[in-house]
């Protein structure tokens, strides 16, 4: 349910409507940034939101996005270990 | 794409399955008995689908498809009355793709174009609004529908209509919310659900608490949870710990986009333009209480349903669900769609019986479409 | 004019209307000024008489094939209607082995239709023509009332001659075969969706669309057991592989990681929900060739410019029979399935 | 389907709708069940296969052709737009001395268009097409917007073979041949008219459309000398007679009193102010034939239904190049030109 | 076709023109000194180009083409205002097939059409009114045009509009009457005719005495006369025996379907609906008094002028003609069209500049398409 | 100008409206009659009108038409005779 999909203001269209451009790798579309808006509109250019049905839903929190990877990646990083063993111990399996 | 592809590791993703497998076989999953998790969001249910999570993930926990599915529980009356309303003459039918081919007893919005009606399909209600400012000789209806995350984008479409005073555009408002048929699944005897994941976009506007009855009053875990792959792993791996360790919370996988709290500005212009109808019709589950949306009197002049006399507005309609179709019973966990008679016999992404087969979020068409129920197991 | 004779064939209208349609004069001057003028048809009757020594070969075979054109916006990036209606019906034909020899271009246009536009059309036809080597050499323009077309229709038809022994059929791909793609996919469908305008979106996308003529006999003459090739148009490159999987009797494997896909593709079919597979591809195919003579195939292909992005996606398998499914970029496993209807933009 | 195999094509809508464009399993659904269930091609490639052993003659040449067919009403007294589509190409290989062989068609589908009238309009194109011993043996479909078309469109294209030392052409026309018509004139045109109904008039006439393929087959047999054959349709009589004139650098004179016309047509004509010289036929042609040979040829050509009707009506002189004249009922003459526009129903 | 071939019988036919020879001889007719004989309606000039009659007849007969073609005297200032209903939002202009081609500043209505005016030809106003009743969302306007013949039809026609009430009816009334350009042609010092030809078809509406002035004012025979071949030649033999017995009278050729004193009940419906406008624009003869019509104010509901405040009703407009066209000359009978300058050089029938290469009936198009001009003498 | 045709009225189709089919050589259209009605409309049935744009405009008058058509051909009558003379004349030219 509800699409949604990252993507970056690039520029305010339209200060009265409140919209702005929002690029998604590469592909551009007018957003209404009405329920992301908490100060000068400006100062959402170059801001990460989340879109849905043309509208910027909520703003990207980069901390937590990068705290949520980290530990994805730590237990990537485990996993690369794991494996590594597990090929080892196939290794010595083969040679056994 | 950032904030998307770096959640679909693959890495991670093996690390994650072999710590759910882990989990699981710490409290006892197995393929016979189970722990179930309702993914309640048909994004997730596509999610799933689309990267073949249910098929990687340890063979003790069973995917429950649930109704967060704006399309798949849209009753047949209200797809009756969109053709009725895109058949007026004069009117400028919108609406989102996905509806186009749900049907109905006078077939689908795709059929009713093909015999002549104006309907055509929007990205977004302000495009909708765009079309009647350049029509303003003819009636422009967007069909509002969706849950929580979609409700503010036509609250906010419809004040600007008002404040533009565009008297040729109009809602038909079909929002529904997530909590109450929630409800109405934990209190039913039959229902056997271990953990949820939640539909994290839903959180986006309405915030983490709003799922506080699920831990609270009924003693099960839910985690909010985001739509990538690794988003889906992370909180099924929260919701089975969680489960190994006897708490039942509301956690919130998918902190990067839902504020505790929602959006307040969203919550607002939801609350401006929209009160809770007395009980709304779902497919498959009937009417449940102050489980959908409708427009405030003060907007009447933008609320299809008045401006037409037809919906609510002119008194509840039921109409039966096709013959066979155990849409209800597959979206609230009871079978799966493969257990469905109709399934693959008269049933079909080709000729649909219920909704379930038509949304490509519905769970008898991502069955279909990606082979739950037809790639042999690995 | 005095002296009785015809006077020159000019056009000085700047827009069809219906007495262009009427099979008297004014239809002439269209047909003469725009038309034939850019084609150089071998001739005017009612019908294009033809030869050519290739047909005549012992064994050769005639290819025969149609497609109708009718794409909104008729201009696009990288390209026009003129250009998909040549490379469109060249690629049926060098898909199927055949060498293109001939077009003819059949014209349905609205009333109020731009000469403009058709002049701007018929060049792109011609150059595109000259560029994959077959001539344009009959045809017919149809002039209909306004709101009965949009704005210009393209039906070409293409004749072309298989040479002696070559017998390129989807039900030749074998068990083992590797699938090849020439490159990225579903530029044509994703430029195609936001050059339309209804979606308000907006790309530097263009479309893929272009002759694979060469491509193919470049793919041959390297890899000789080259099975069977399919341009990805219409439902892109699932209902390609779907098709050929069928009339092999076989399975079909993707490998997600593998599919060569733009940034702005992705983008776009993450908005709107849609599937990149599903995309139509306009100078896009794909090719089954036996696995020893994969990378001869890939190294012929990349040498062009309509191949430099050529890649293997997957292979063919035993069983299953008429299944594509795809291996997800981690390990997971789903079916591939052809297209029900169109895919629609959708929020959920 | 419970056990993964593909559900037999079956096509249950009534309608047409953009799914069945789309390119996925509706759209197969539509080409199975409507289109290739009446042509029967061979096979299934995106193009056809096709040996000839007349096209491999020595001296032969192939004859290609292609039409788009848009009339309004879609069905109408005396046939449908599928006949028009399947005749119309038969006879502009036919007039060529070409063989007809093979025809492609290619279906462009209002959305709403019904599905049974597609599928009858496949059963006259397969029925007219076993009549002219063609085969439809390739095509297309393509599905656009509700009023972007008019319900259907087909363009067919054709491929015959011309046998060695055949050789007809407007340019052959010599001094004092004869003008010769198979039949009536304009009861296409006049039916069309009547059968669109915004004029209100309603008539008996029927279509007079019809393949020609075997007329000039019997008129070639007895008249070998034959010069050259038009089939009289967009622009009528009028201006094919104009072409050849032009082709051939001669006049042509007609005689009013030897004009074929039906009383309805006249009167048609004249309640609208038209000439029925400019009214389309849809298997009517004009045929030079030198002098001696006339009377065997309009015996051959009596011989046939499609013929029955046949007579003189004028002949080929020398001077006033690419003019086209009638000598009037009673001495006078005046000039047939082409038609500028279209022919417009006038008042006054 | 009964009262249509027998007119047209050839053996007849050769007698006529024996005795209009033997005739013009008598009165010392000849190709240098010619008897000039005004058909005064283009359908006469039409169908002397069909038959060939002006080959065929003495060469002491020479005709010169009237103005009697509606189609051929519209100004441009009246063409380019069509065009500005047609193109007005809502509207469907309807119009006789006849004037589809002829060119304003704007263009035609063909290419207003082309460019996405709705315009359609119908056979009868009764179709139009027709469209209207099946509209009844839309404004249908008839392009009213035309002499004497043709004004009861858009009369009655409206005046069933006025009876049903249909208010999305209009009829843009461009009719024009024959005798006042007549008095014009001769009061001209400049004009050399001998005898007339009239038109059988507005004396079937107004009778034979409406022409009375031309034989006692004007000293000029004038034969009302049909259509058919054999009615044009008798009728030029009855004004060649005028000629040559001195005579100047009113004759009536086409007794079969011409009353002495016209149709009562047509006559009626005109005066009813219709009143003379101060004076009307012709084409190539400028503002003639009381030549034109207009709606009575009764039916001001019905008038396209007072509906959309065009035409007269703005105030009176003039265009000026293209550049070097002789339209005016050639229809006052000064010059024959071969002698305009811009004849076969800039324009003919695919770009014609005047109207009389516009209209079939034109004299300028009937000498391109019948080859007065080109055909070679006999 | 003004295009009229011999027609036939064949049926009487809307008495209120003044509405009667005509015949032109099989052609049919329905037509008004109004302005040449002067009594019971189906009396009209049989008559010969002359029609334009849709409207029986006038009846025709067949003992007019007769007249014209006898004087016409007394007239051809006299020309074959003519004729024949010229055409002897012409032979016995031939043969001297
Ligand atoms: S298979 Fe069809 S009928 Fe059965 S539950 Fe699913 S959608 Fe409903
Ligand atoms: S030739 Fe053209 S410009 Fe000259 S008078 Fe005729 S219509 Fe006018
Ligand atoms: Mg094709
Ligand atoms: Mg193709
Ligand atoms: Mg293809
Ligand atoms: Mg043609
Ligand atoms: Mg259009
Ligand atoms: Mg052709
Ligand atoms: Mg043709
Ligand atoms: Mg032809
Ligand atoms: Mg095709
Ligand atoms: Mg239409």
């Amino acid at each position: 349910m509800c699409l949604g999909i990252p993507g970056r203001i690039v520029a305010i269209t339209d200060e009265a409507r409140q919209m702005a451009m929002a690029d998604v790798s590469g592909v551009r579309r007018e957003v209404s940034v009405a329920c992301v808006v908490d100060g000068p509109l400006d100062a959402l250019v170059g801001e990460w939101v989340l879109i849905h049905v043309g509208f910027a839903m909520s703003r990207i929190n980069e901390d937590e996005a990068a705290r949520t990877l980290d530990a994805l990646r730590e237990l990537g990083e485990a996993q690369e270990a794991l494996d590594a063993m597990a090929e080892g111990a196939k290794s010595l399996e083969g040679m056994s | 794409m950032r904030y998307v592809e770096e959640f679909r590791d693959p890495k991670a993703a093996r690390a994650l399955i072999a710590r759910i497998a882990e989990v699981a076989d710490a409290i006892g999953a197995t393929k016979d008995e189970p722990v179930r998790i309702m993914e309640i969001c048909g994004g997730h249910t596509h999610a799933i689908f689309r990267y073949g999570l249910d098929k990687l993930v340890h063979e003790g926990i069973e995917f429950i498809h649930g109704p967060g599915c704006p399309v798949c529980v849209l009753p047949m009356a209200r797809v009756d009355e969109c053709v009725e309303i895109a058949e007026r003459p004069g009117v400028i039918f919108t609406t989102f793709g996905d509806a186009m081919r749900v049907p109905g007893t006078k077939g689908s919005l795709m059929q009713a174009k093909a015999r002549g009606a104006d309907v055509r399909m929007v990205y977004s209600p302000l495009d909708a609004l765009e079309l009647a400012r350049r029509n303003p000789d003819r009636e422009v209806v967007f069909f509002g529908l969706g849950f929580e995350t979609t409700t503010p984008s036509t609250a906010l479409t419809l004040l600007q209509a008002a404040r533009e005073q565009i008297p040729n555009f109009s809602i038909f408002c079909n929002h529904i919310t997530v909590p109450p048929p929630l409800k109405a699944l934990l209190d039913d005897p039959w229902m056997m659900l271990d953990g949820f994941v939640g539909p994290g976009h839903v959180s986006m506007v309405i915030g983490v608490h709003a799922y506080d009855f699920i831990a609270a009053d009924y003693g099960k875990p839910i985690v909010v949870a985001g739509f990538e792959p690794l988003d889906l792993l992370q909180s099924v791996l929260m919701v089975l710990e969680q489960i190994r360790y006897g708490r039942a919370e509301v956690e919130n996988q998918y902190a990067r986009v839902v504020p505790e709290h929602g959006n307040p500005i969203s919550l607002k212009a939801i609350d401006e333009v929209y009160e809770p109808r007395p009980s709304f019709e779902w497919r498959g589950l009937g009417e449940i209480d102050a489980s959908g949306l409708r427009i405030r009197p003060a907007f009447a002049a933008w609320d299809a349903e008045e401006k037409f006399g037809i919906g609510y507005a002119a008194g509840p309609r039921h109409v039966a669900e096709p013959e066979g179709c155990a849409c209800g019973q597959v979206m609230t966990g009871r079978i799966k769609p493969t257990a469905c008679p109709r399934f693959g016999a008269g049933c079909s992404p080709e000729t649909p019986l219920g909704a379930l087969m038509v949304s490509s979020e519905g769970a008898c068409a991502a069955y279909w479409q990606y082979g739950g129920a037809r790639v042999a197991a690995e | 004019m005095k002296d009785g004779l015809r006077p020159a064939r000019t056009l000085r209208d700047e827009r069809v209307t219906l007495a262009h349609g009427g099979g008297g004069r004014a239809m002439r001057d269209l047909v003469e000024s725009v038309f034939t003028a850019a084609f150089e048809p071998p001739g005017m009757e009612d019908q294009a008489r033809l030869t050519s020594a290739a047909l005549a070969e012992p064994g050769a075979r005639l290819a025969f094939t149609t497609d109708s054109f009718v794409v909104t916006p008729v201009e696009f990036p990288g390209g026009d209607i003129g250009k998909l209606a040549v490379c469109g019906t060249v690629n049926d034909l060098a898909v199927g082995g055949a060498r293109p020899l001939w077009l003819s271009a059949a014209f349905i246009i609205e009333e109020g239709c731009e000469v403009a536009l058709l002049r701007r059309i018929a060049a792109t036809m011609r150059a595109e023509a000259d560029r994959a080597g077959v001539r344009i050499v009959t045809g017919d323009t149809k002039v209909v009332q306004r709101g009965a077309a949009d704005r210009v229709y393209v039906t070409t038809s293409g004749v072309g001659v298989i040479p002696p022994g070559r017998e390129m059929a989807a039900g030749n791909v074998r068990p083992g075969d590797v699938a090849l793609v020439n490159g990225v996919l579903g530029d044509h469908g994703a430029a195609i969706l936001a050059a339309r305008g209804d979606l308000a979106l907006s790309t530097d996308l263009q479309s893929d669309c272009a002759s694979l003529d060469r491509l193919i006999e470049a793919t041959l003459a390297a890899a000789p057991g080259l099975r069977c090739a399919r341009d990805a148009t219409r439902g892109g490159i699932a209902s390609a592989l779907n098709e050929i999987a069928e009339a092999s009797a076989l399975s079909i494997e993707l490998d997600e990681t593998a599919l060569p896909l733009r940034p702005e593709v992705k983008g776009m079919c993450e908005i709107l929900g849609l599937d990149p597979l599903y995309l139509a591809n306009e100078g896009t195919l794909v090719a089954f060739v036996p696995e020893d003579q994969a990378d001869a195939a890939l190294a012929a292909m990349r040498a062009l410019p309509e191949g430099a992005g050529a890649v293997a996606i997957g292979r063919a398998q035993a069983g299953e029979p008429g299944r594509v499914t795809m291996r997800t970029a981690f390990g997971g496993r789903r079916i591939v399935d052809m297209l029900v209807g169109e895919q629609l933009p959708r929020i959920c």
